[in-house]
């Protein structure tokens, strides 16, 4: 079976190595490509033919939830985790709105993050518990 | 309308002013820190769970990753202390006047110790006096232009902040040479804010991308009684 | 005295009143952010140092440290993210409960994970109620001390934590045996903050190189209305 590509897109090169770290820990998932803001991400075939993008949502030049919408728009079968570090109230609806599958908190632990990888893949919804409480 | 009622108006508007700055305030604070801690902490925690499941397969991975990490702790301890140290600069406890005119070469040095180039020209002579009021919106049109710039305009930004003494007031300009687009569906509190302080002081406001690209903030304030 | 002078008075007054709230507050934002973040740094910042060099003779050693490193930084940013979330909050309504003395051994296991050597020592028995404001003053004061003596005292330096309950209050003193000077030109925002927060609850405070050599701080807190 071909391992499941994910892509990443965020601003920071030592998120993006330490995520591409732990992803290609599993021998069933494989980082097939990076992109350090929105506008990079629609440019890059990597992504754009990816199964499963984690999106940052905070990002220069083109954010994480217009490039969101902007990928569905190339690309309706792939599948969108938004990971952010805190606003989870403002953004995470924003989130769901634009079509992404998923909503986590950046520092999810690492078993629910490749978790979440899992079930996006596999069609299912998922959102960081803390919000879930408050949507 | 008596004098009473003049000076309890004053009164509102006086605080309105004042907690307004004082949410201002703790805005930038929180986006401070957001920016430089919560992402060093993102980093490190990132780079530790990367790091512990690829050593599993290549234990050398581990040491690097550790390097990593205290170099970017230090890093963001340093920014931290500098940060906090402006935030108690900043408050002289018993009389702190609001910010105006005097702290706006502060300020722009606040904001290089972020990382953003900001270029400062002042031209012209004052003729006449502004209101202390005003003095506050100029203040705080540039940080939160700034801000702006920070945060929109994107990596390679640098920004020019020019204050210009007319004949018949001063005019503040915030340009930058980013990436200049504006979402408009995703507007926020901040150009909002901005037009309606210089409104209260009769000045006239305009924002938006630059034809040449960057975006430019643009605002002119009356001197007091004019 | 004329109508005119009575409300811009009162008008000096209310202003007055709230540039004081509104500096309090920014101090407090400060100093907590200081005392939880900077010591989470510094303990991450020790762990990865740490466990590089011990990763040389124990491989293992790494991926431990790696995992303690991540849990630090989650908590950090778990407590940073109440504290601004109270921020923009503004009703404040605050429902984490802080940090106190019952945590007080939780905080030192945590240092003692960073490499740092602490003895804790309680003597004496509560004679009567601190507020909890002042137990977090405690737990603050133990946690920045601790911190200070891992970055200030020197590699070989350990430390002694007592809490000594009175019959006018509580005493707290960390000792160590490190190198003991004090940079005054350096001054940070740790004991300025320690300071500060004892002076918020009528307590008295003091810290310096000692005698012999080391460093020590101690607070001395009363009871309530006592
Ligand atoms: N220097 C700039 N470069 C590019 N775009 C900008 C710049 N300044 C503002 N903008 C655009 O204008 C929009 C509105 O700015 P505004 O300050 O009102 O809101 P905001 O910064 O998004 O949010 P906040 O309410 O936190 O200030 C921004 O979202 C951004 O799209
Ligand atoms: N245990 C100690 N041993 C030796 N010197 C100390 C000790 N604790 C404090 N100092 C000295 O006192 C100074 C002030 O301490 P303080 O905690 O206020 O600031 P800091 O630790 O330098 O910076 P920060 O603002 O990050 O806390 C230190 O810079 C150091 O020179
Ligand atoms: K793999
Ligand atoms: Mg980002
Ligand atoms: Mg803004
Ligand atoms: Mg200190």
């Amino acid at each position: 079976m071909q391992p499941i590509k994910v892509a990443i897109v965020d601003d920071q090169l030592l998120i993006r190595s330490g995520l591409s770290m732990l992803i290609n820990s599993r021998h069933d998932l494989t980082v097939t490509g990076e992109a350090s803001d929105g506008q990079e991400a629609l440019r890059s075939a990597h992504i754009r033919d990816a199964d499963v993008v984690l999106m940052d949502v905070r990002m220069p030049v083109m954010d994480g939830i217009a490039a969101t919408k902007a990928l569905l728009e190339v690309n309706d079968a792939l599948k969108l985790i938004v990971l952010t570090t805190f606003d989870l109230d403002e953004y995470a609806l924003d989130a769901i709105d634009a079509g992404a599958s998923g909503f986590l908190l950046k520092d999810a632990p690492p078993e629910q993050l490749l978790g979440a990888i899992d079930s996006v893949y596999h069609g299912d919804a998922v959102i960081a518990p803390s919000t879930t409480k408050r949507l | 309308e008596t004098l009473q009622t003049r000076t309890e108006q004053l009164r509102i508007e006086a605080q309105q002013e004042r907690e307004l700055a004082a949410a201002d305030e703790r805005n930038r604070i929180a986006r401070e820190l957001h920016d430089i801690v919560a992402h060093s902490l993102q980093v490190m925690i990132s780079q530790a769970d990367g790091g512990r499941y690829a050593a599993k397969a290549d234990p050398d991975v581990a040491p690097r990753t550790l390097e990593t990490i205290s170099d970017t702790g230090r890093q963001a301890l340093g920014q931290m202390r500098r940060l906090l140290g402006v935030l108690r600069d900043t408050d002289g406890a018993d009389t702190t006047p609001q910010p105006g005119l005097g702290n706006i070469e502060e300020l722009i040095a606040t904001v290089r110790l972020s990382g953003l180039e900001v270029v400062f020209h002042q031209t012209g002579e004052p003729s006449r006096a502004i209101a202390d009021g005003a003095e506050l919106v100029l203040y705080r049109i540039i940080q939160e232009a700034l801000t702006n710039v920070a945060r929109h305009a994107g990596e390679q930004a640098s920004a020019t902040v020019t204050l210009h003494w007319r004949n018949t007031g001063v005019s503040v300009t915030i340009e930058d040479d980013g990436v200049g687009s504006t979402e408009d569906d995703n507007a926020g509190q901040g150009l909002v804010g901005m037009r309606e302080r210089t409104a209260l002081y009769d000045g006239t406001f305009s924002a938006g991308p630059k034809a040449g690209g960057g975006f430019r903030v643009h605002a002119h304030l009356p001197y007091e009684n004019g």
